[in-house]
């Protein structure tokens, strides 16, 4: 017997997309709304809350960047990009109508299956809010079929809050249970935003049915060991809390390494993982 | 069009080598000539504009006068990018290999007994990150063609060129050579910065380490298994030290506790 | 399963029947190791009887050290188009056709990598057995008998090599080959067969007990040796680079001179390297040696058993003779084991 | 009336160098070819090293003369350790030289001085006009490259050719390929001569010196030997350099200054051709006997050509070595068998006599003296500049025609500044 070589879709090979709107969402995170050129308008690209695409962009590279939009509002990407090094500096350069390359989406994304009718509880650090976006817009055009929704959001302080001004809208809304804070320094918005860690948060967490709630965070590196022990203090099922990590990655579809977590790849079983994973791998978080 | 990047090449205490490599990219002249606004480049051209302001500055060499150290603060202040290009621009290169003995002034009296000189005020060899902000450098000594022309692309591009920070080993293995070090010669590979294409362990010949050290040389561990096979203490130093320049000097100490 | 033989007063015009097929590459002595090596002349394909292994392993023929995956322009990515040589790789060791299984189920779960998949359809395989040396332990990794993953393999029985026939490219070699492969294996050749595998059987010594060594890795994840052979280790990274199922790479783009074009550069990489896990904003997960070689292990001997059911060392001893430090498969698992 | 003739910053030369004249009623007051290029102390450095080790870091004093430093390390070594010197290690150690010499000399003939004559501010801007010239002798260059690539491992500062021998040869594969392209390469340089040949070149700064340059063995031409030979047909052993040829070190530059019997005097390619040129044959000795004259003995900017005709001579001589080094059987490496005693080394690097030489006590270097090409032609320079200087003056040259003229005279003689600079002599620890 000998193996039947089946190639595959050209998996590495991104399609062009141009950009149609971007703004500043802090000093050093931007906003981009991208959609496929023309040539590229007829191809399915659908996705899951949580998934992430590689973007790509001309001499600088390619990186992995969480999708901050929700399928519900099909046809244009939205990504919240952070100013950090060779590409992100170059994608800061760009114009409305310049081009980038994208190929994706990948990554298990959130288990929107299993969380239906569940009540959920989000909770974000920093620019861990930009995947959370995704779930947030999509549970919200989806109201009926989820149960109650918390949503936690911590930032560093009022400037570095991602999506400010629609988070303050949404404090209003009866939608969800939204509860804000900022590290240090919330002076001037003191009606809307806390002081103190994310972790602080968790007293207006009350009334939570361990059974029927899924958590999920995401945020720096630092934050998951204190969330995940508060929420865990709800006796939630371990496989109901998620967790979405960052790791290099230069693939995508589990084949560089980088990424690797014990036997597991961020990109392919990941970036979402349960907390039960967590467990089984040391180092996870 | 785009107006091109302006570019400027200079050159202090060295072998020349690095600017000549660039002469040495044959085939490639012409285009580097055209992608970039060359500004100054005395090594290759006559018609030097020393007052430009240029975007990119290449500066080879190490600063061994103070003529020469006024000179680079000056071209830090006229350029937007300044990188170091080359070994000696990044560590000082063999001239520096006796950096922190203390005993360069008698070296100089040796060489030159009580001459007195009026070009300039020497000094003892330094790499420019010593005087100046370092924004990308291109290592080598000289850089190879290869990595040297991906790197002044991607500046000119305005990237800061990226390295994987791996040692020569990797490339070593590429190219398929057994290790040198299980055959019990002296080689500087896992210690020394990547991109030359290993051609020494290639040759048979181990790694001297010209490209200077990574950021992750194990020098104990390194030390250690060359005492295991039978070299001296002070050749491992002296071979660590030929092109460990600047950086060798922090780890001297703890190299020699290491020994005893 | 056919079998055949190769008289060995025959065995230098096998070179003729494998070049119609593509280009023959063999183990070529390259100072004491051997690499595999394009065979250009008639008389340089030799079976060498002591090889064992080459510096590097046959994945170079199926993920190169260095490949140019994309070519774009500004507005386009696009994959080059490239010839890719039909290869006849002869003298392929038992524990590589086993490393070679695990490649193919590697590169193709989840997804399929077409960049290894174009290559390995090129690429027949010609195995061949022989005795182990004193660094081989593929008994102890069930690798050193194979049963797929070859077209043909050889085993030299003195006078002559016995053909297994594994493909229906190793069968169209056969029969282009008929005046040198005899159909006529007589019953008796049964009796050499099993005298050859009982001394092959008794000819292995290195002794590795990867017995529980899973379990192991678990319980001893936080035991002092692994700093002790992080201090030792010199992070050069041969040892990713000549294990035969390592298979991680790194990514880079460049841009061509004076030009709007440029080239996605795919290259081998190691988890040894310090910057492997490192993340935007200078975050490394794995920023001391002890925790980067323990990756390494956990990947050979315990995390693949999770994706693909058995372990990724296949035996081959090339990290035990490569390493300059002696840390490999034998001093861990030493160490495991207390 | 007093003119200063100043040029800051030398261009297309190698290194930091300027020159300073001072001219005052129609008296050339100072003369001065100054080298700012910091000093490296090379020869100090070399005190209690290993040969292997000198070896490795000697030729990082010029990266344009680094095969012709490694050679004379090498022949230093050799002879005060006495190692054997194999033939096949001996021929492959000529085939990298004369990869050296061919790269120095198309660049500076084509890439350095040529631009001068013809009008132009770099090799790259006379492309429009002579585009085939340019590609051809950027061709040549690149073969040179080539060959030290391949001989010595990189074509600056490799490591393949060491003490003992050669880490790897090359294979039979890469002489045929090098011996292919010589052949081919060999029109080119020969029509190169008569391009540089037709120069006129200017007589303002003549004057008789003495040239010299080493003695191969044999009566052959070639870049290395055991004596030094003068132009006037003078011939002593190299060890005694240090007798002939006296150093002394002056304010105005980190580089030292040699005269012999209290003159200055030349090397370089000219000075070669000057002594032993008539040893030349086939094409090489065609175009020196076509081109040789008197004038050649009084003006450097000679020098160019006699680099031409050198080009010639390497072209013809490397097919002749692929075919001796194709035929011998590769070595074992050569120990040393000796742990004291000195040794010198001569070999003509592109630009000039080069000399290393070192003493060893117990396998380690207790002193070093290593001069170079450009220091011996330093006081030379400043002759043919003041000659320069008082005859354009005299023909009423402003100060920037004259300093264009002096620039040319440095560039004839193709100094590597840095090499000028790691500076010299060391007494005894
Ligand atoms: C699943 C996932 C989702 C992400 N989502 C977002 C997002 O929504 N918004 C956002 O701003 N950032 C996100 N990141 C991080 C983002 O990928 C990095 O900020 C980006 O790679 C930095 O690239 P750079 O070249 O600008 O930085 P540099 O620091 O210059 O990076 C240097 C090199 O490291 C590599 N690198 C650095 N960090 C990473 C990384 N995390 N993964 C892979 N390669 C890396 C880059 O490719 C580059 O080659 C995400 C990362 C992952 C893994
Ligand atoms: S020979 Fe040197 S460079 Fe090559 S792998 Fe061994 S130590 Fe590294
Ligand atoms: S192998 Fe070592 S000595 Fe040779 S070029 Fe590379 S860094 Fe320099
Ligand atoms: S771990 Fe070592 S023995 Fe096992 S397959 Fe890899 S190199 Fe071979």
């Amino acid at each position: 017997m000998k193996y039947e070589y089946k190639k595959g879709p050209e998996l590495y090979t991104p399609i062009m997309m141009r950009i149609i709107s971007k703004r500043d969402l802090t000093p050093d995170v931007r906003f981009f709304q991208i959609v496929p050129k023309e040539e590229f308008k007829h191809l399915d690209l659908d996705y899951k809350p949580g998934q992430f695409m590689m973007l790509s962009l001309f001499g600088s590279g390619e990186a992995p960047f969480s999708i901050s939009s929700s399928p519900t509002r099909k046809g244009i990407f939205e990504f919240a990009i952070r100013k950090t090094g060779k590409i992100t500096n170059k994608i800061f350069e760009l114009k409305d109508g310049d081009q980038l390359g994208l190929r994706g989406p990948f990554g298990n994304g959130f288990p929107i299956e299993k969380m239906l009718g569940k009540d959920i509880v989000i909770v974000a650090g920093g620019l861990g809010a930009a995947p959370l976006r995704s779930l947030l817009l999509y549970i919200l055009d989806n109201r009926e079929l989820f149960g109650r929704l918390i949503y936690l959001y911590g930032a560093k302080n009022p400037q570095e809050m991602l999506y400010r001004p629609d988070f303050f809208e949404m404090l209003e809304s009866d939608q969800l249970e939204l509860y804000l804070t900022v590290d240090k320094g919330n002076e001037g918005f003191e009606d809307k935003i806390e002081e103190g860690m994310v972790t602080h948060l968790f007293k207006y967490v009350n009334d939570i049915d361990p059974k029927n709630t899924i958590a999920c965070v995401c945020g720096p590196p630092v934050m998951y060991k204190f969330v995940v022990n508060e929420i865990l203090k709800y006796n939630l099922e371990k496989h109901n809390i998620l967790v979405n990590l960052e790791r290099r990655m230069k693939c995508g579809t589990g084949k560089c390494g980088h990424c690797i977590i014990d036997y597991r790849y961020t990109c392919i079983d990941g970036p979402v993982f349960t907390y039960w994973d967590v467990i089984h791998m040391r180092e996870l978080i | 069009m785009k107006k091109k990047p302006t570019l400027g090449i200079y050159g202090f205490t060295g072998c020349a080598g690095c600017q000549l490599s660039l002469l040495d990219c044959e085939d490639e002249l012409i285009d580097l000539f055209s992608a970039a606004d060359i500004k100054v480049f005395y090594e290759a051209m006559s018609n030097n504009d020393d007052e430009a302001l240029v975007d990119i500055a290449l500066v080879e060499g190490s600063i061994n006068t103070n003529k020469q150290l006024d000179e680079l603060k000056e071209i830090r202040e006229k350029a937007k990018v300044l990188v170091a290009f080359g070994s000696c621009a990044n560590h000082g290169c063999v001239q520096a290999m006796a950096l922190g003995d203390g005993k360069w002034e008698q070296r100089f009296k040796q060489v030159y007994g009580d001459a007195k000189f009026t070009v300039a005020i020497p000094r003892e060899a330094q790499p420019i990150h010593k005087f100046v902000k370092v924004d990308a450098f291109i290592p080598g000594c000289p850089p190879s063609k290869i990595q040297m022309l991906r790197a002044i692309t991607q500046l000119l591009f305005g990237n800061k060129p990226t390295y994987t920070n791996s040692p020569v080993c990797l490339e070593c293995k590429f190219r398929e050579n057994e290790c040198l070090l299980n055959d019990g010669k002296l080689c500087l590979g896992p210690l020394t910065m990547g991109g030359c294409t290993a051609p020494c362990p290639t040759h048979n010949t181990p790694c001297i380490g010209c490209w200077g050290i990574i950021e992750e040389a194990n020098h104990i561990a390194e030390l250690k298994l060359l005492k295991e096979k039978g070299f001296k203490t002070e050749e491992i130093i002296r071979r660590f030290r030929m092109f460990g320049g600047s950086e060798i000097v922090e780890k001297i100490e703890k190299l020699l506790e290491v020994a005893k | 399963m056919r079998v055949l033989k190769l008289s060995k007063k025959d065995e230098n015009k096998l070179y003729d029947v494998l070049i119609k097929f593509g280009e023959v590459w063999a183990p070529v002595p390259k100072g004491s190791r051997y690499v595999f090596d394009k065979i250009e002349k008639k008389e340089d394909l030799i079976m060498y009887n002591e090889f064992i292994r080459t510096i590097l392993p046959i994945k170079k023929f199926l993920m190169p050290q260095e490949l140019n995956i994309l070519n774009f322009k500004p507005s386009k990515y696009e994959k080059p188009k490239v010839d890719i040589p039909t290869r006849v790789i002869v003298g392929v060791p038992p524990c590589e056709i086993h490393a070679l299984n695990i490649l193919d189920k590697f590169y193709t779960t989840d997804f399929v990598d077409n960049y290894y998949m174009e290559r390995r359809e090129k690429v027949i395989i010609i195995g061949k057995s022989s005795l182990p040396d004193e660094y081989l332990f593929s008994h102890k990794t069930n690798t050193s008998i194979v049963e797929e993953g070859y077209d043909l393999f050889f085993i030299d029985l003195g006078d002559y090599y016995l053909v297994w026939v594994g493909s229906e490219k190793g069968d169209d070699i056969v029969r282009l080959g008929s005046d040198i492969f005899s159909e006529d294996v007589p019953v008796d050749v049964a009796k050499d067969f099993v005298a050859y595998r009982e001394k092959r059987r008794k000819a292995f010594t290195k002794d590795i007990d990867l017995e529980g060594v899973t379990d192991l890795m678990e319980l001893m994840y936080d035991a002092d040796f692994w700093d002790e052979f992080g201090e030792k280790c010199l992070s050069c990274g041969q040892c990713t680079m000549v294990c035969p199922t390592c298979t991680c790479f790194n990514v880079i783009d460049e841009i061509e001179l004076n030009k709007d074009e440029g080239h996605r550069r795919r290259y081998w990489d190691s988890c040894m390297f310090k910057d492997y896990s490192l993340v935007a904003g200078q975050h490394n997960f794995r920023e001391s040696r002890a925790e980067r070689l323990k990756l390494w292990y956990t990947h050979k001997l315990k995390a693949f058993i999770g994706h693909f059911g058995s372990p990724s060392c296949v035996g081959c001893g090339r990290c035990i003779i490569t390493c300059p430090v002696d840390i490999n498969v034998e001093t861990v698992v030493e160490k495991l084991k207390g | 009336m007093k003119k200063i003739i100043e040029v800051k910053h030398l261009a297309r030369v190698e290194g930091d160098g300027g020159i300073y004249v001072e001219i005052e009623n129609d008296q050339v007051k100072k003369v001065q070819m100054n080298i700012f290029e910091g000093p490296r102390l090379i020869e100090a450095l070399a005190i209690g090293k290993l040969p292997e080790e000198v070896i490795s870091f000697t030729p990082r004093i010029c990266a344009i003369c680094t095969v012709s430093h490694k050679n004379v390390a090498i022949r230093s070594i050799e002879r005060a350790l006495k190692y054997k010197e194999d033939k096949k290690t001996y021929f492959a150690r000529e085939l990298m030289h004369l990869g050296e010499i061919i790269e120095s000399h198309s660049l500076h003939v084509f890439a350095l001085a040529l631009p001068d004559y013809l009008g132009y501010p770099n090799v790259i801007a006379m492309v429009d006009k002579y585009e085939d010239v340019v590609k051809q002798a950027l061709n040549l260059k690149k073969f040179g490259n080539k060959v030290m690539q391949i001989l010595n491992g990189k074509y600056i500062h490799g490591e393949n050719a060491t003490a003992g021998g050669f880490g790897k040869f090359p294979t039979e594969k890469e002489l045929l390929e090098i011996k292919k392209e010589a052949e081919e390469l060999l029109p080119f340089s020969i029509a190169a001569t008569d391009i540089v040949g037709v120069l006129e070149l200017p007589d303002y700064l003549e004057e008789e010196t003495v040239f010299i340059c080493c003695n191969p063995a044999d009566n052959k031409f070639g870049f290395w030997g055991d004596e030094l030979i003068f132009s006037n047909g003078k011939v002593i052993p190299s060890k005694k350099y240090k007798e002939n040829l006296i150093e002394r070190t002056v304010p105005h530059s980190f580089a030292k200054r040699s005269l012999y019997k209290g003159k200055p005097f030349t090397v370089g390619a000219l000075a070669r051709l000057n002594c032993i040129g008539d040893r030349l044959k086939k094409e090489a000795g065609k175009k020196y006997k076509k081109y040789k004259n008197p004038r050649w003995l009084k003006n450097p900017l000679f020098n160019n050509l006699a680099q031409t005709i050198e080009m010639i001579y390497c072209l013809e001589r490397i097919p002749e070595l692929v075919d001796i080094l194709l035929k011998l059987p590769t070595p074992e490496f050569e120990k040393p068998a000796k742990k004291r005693g000195r040794g010198v080394g001569t070999v003509e690097a592109p630009r000039g006599l080069l000399v290393h030489d070192y003493s060893f006590e117990d396998g380690y270097v207790t002193n070093a003296n290593i001069i170079t090409p450009t220091a011996y032609n330093l006081d030379d320079i400043e002759k043919y500049f003041k000659n320069s200087a008082f005859n354009l003056n005299k023909a009423g040259k402003n100060e920037d025609e004259i300093a264009f003229e002096l620039e040319k005279i440095v560039r004839a003689y193709d100094p590597c500044i840095s090499c000028a600079t790691h500076l010299v002599k060391v007494v005894k620890k």
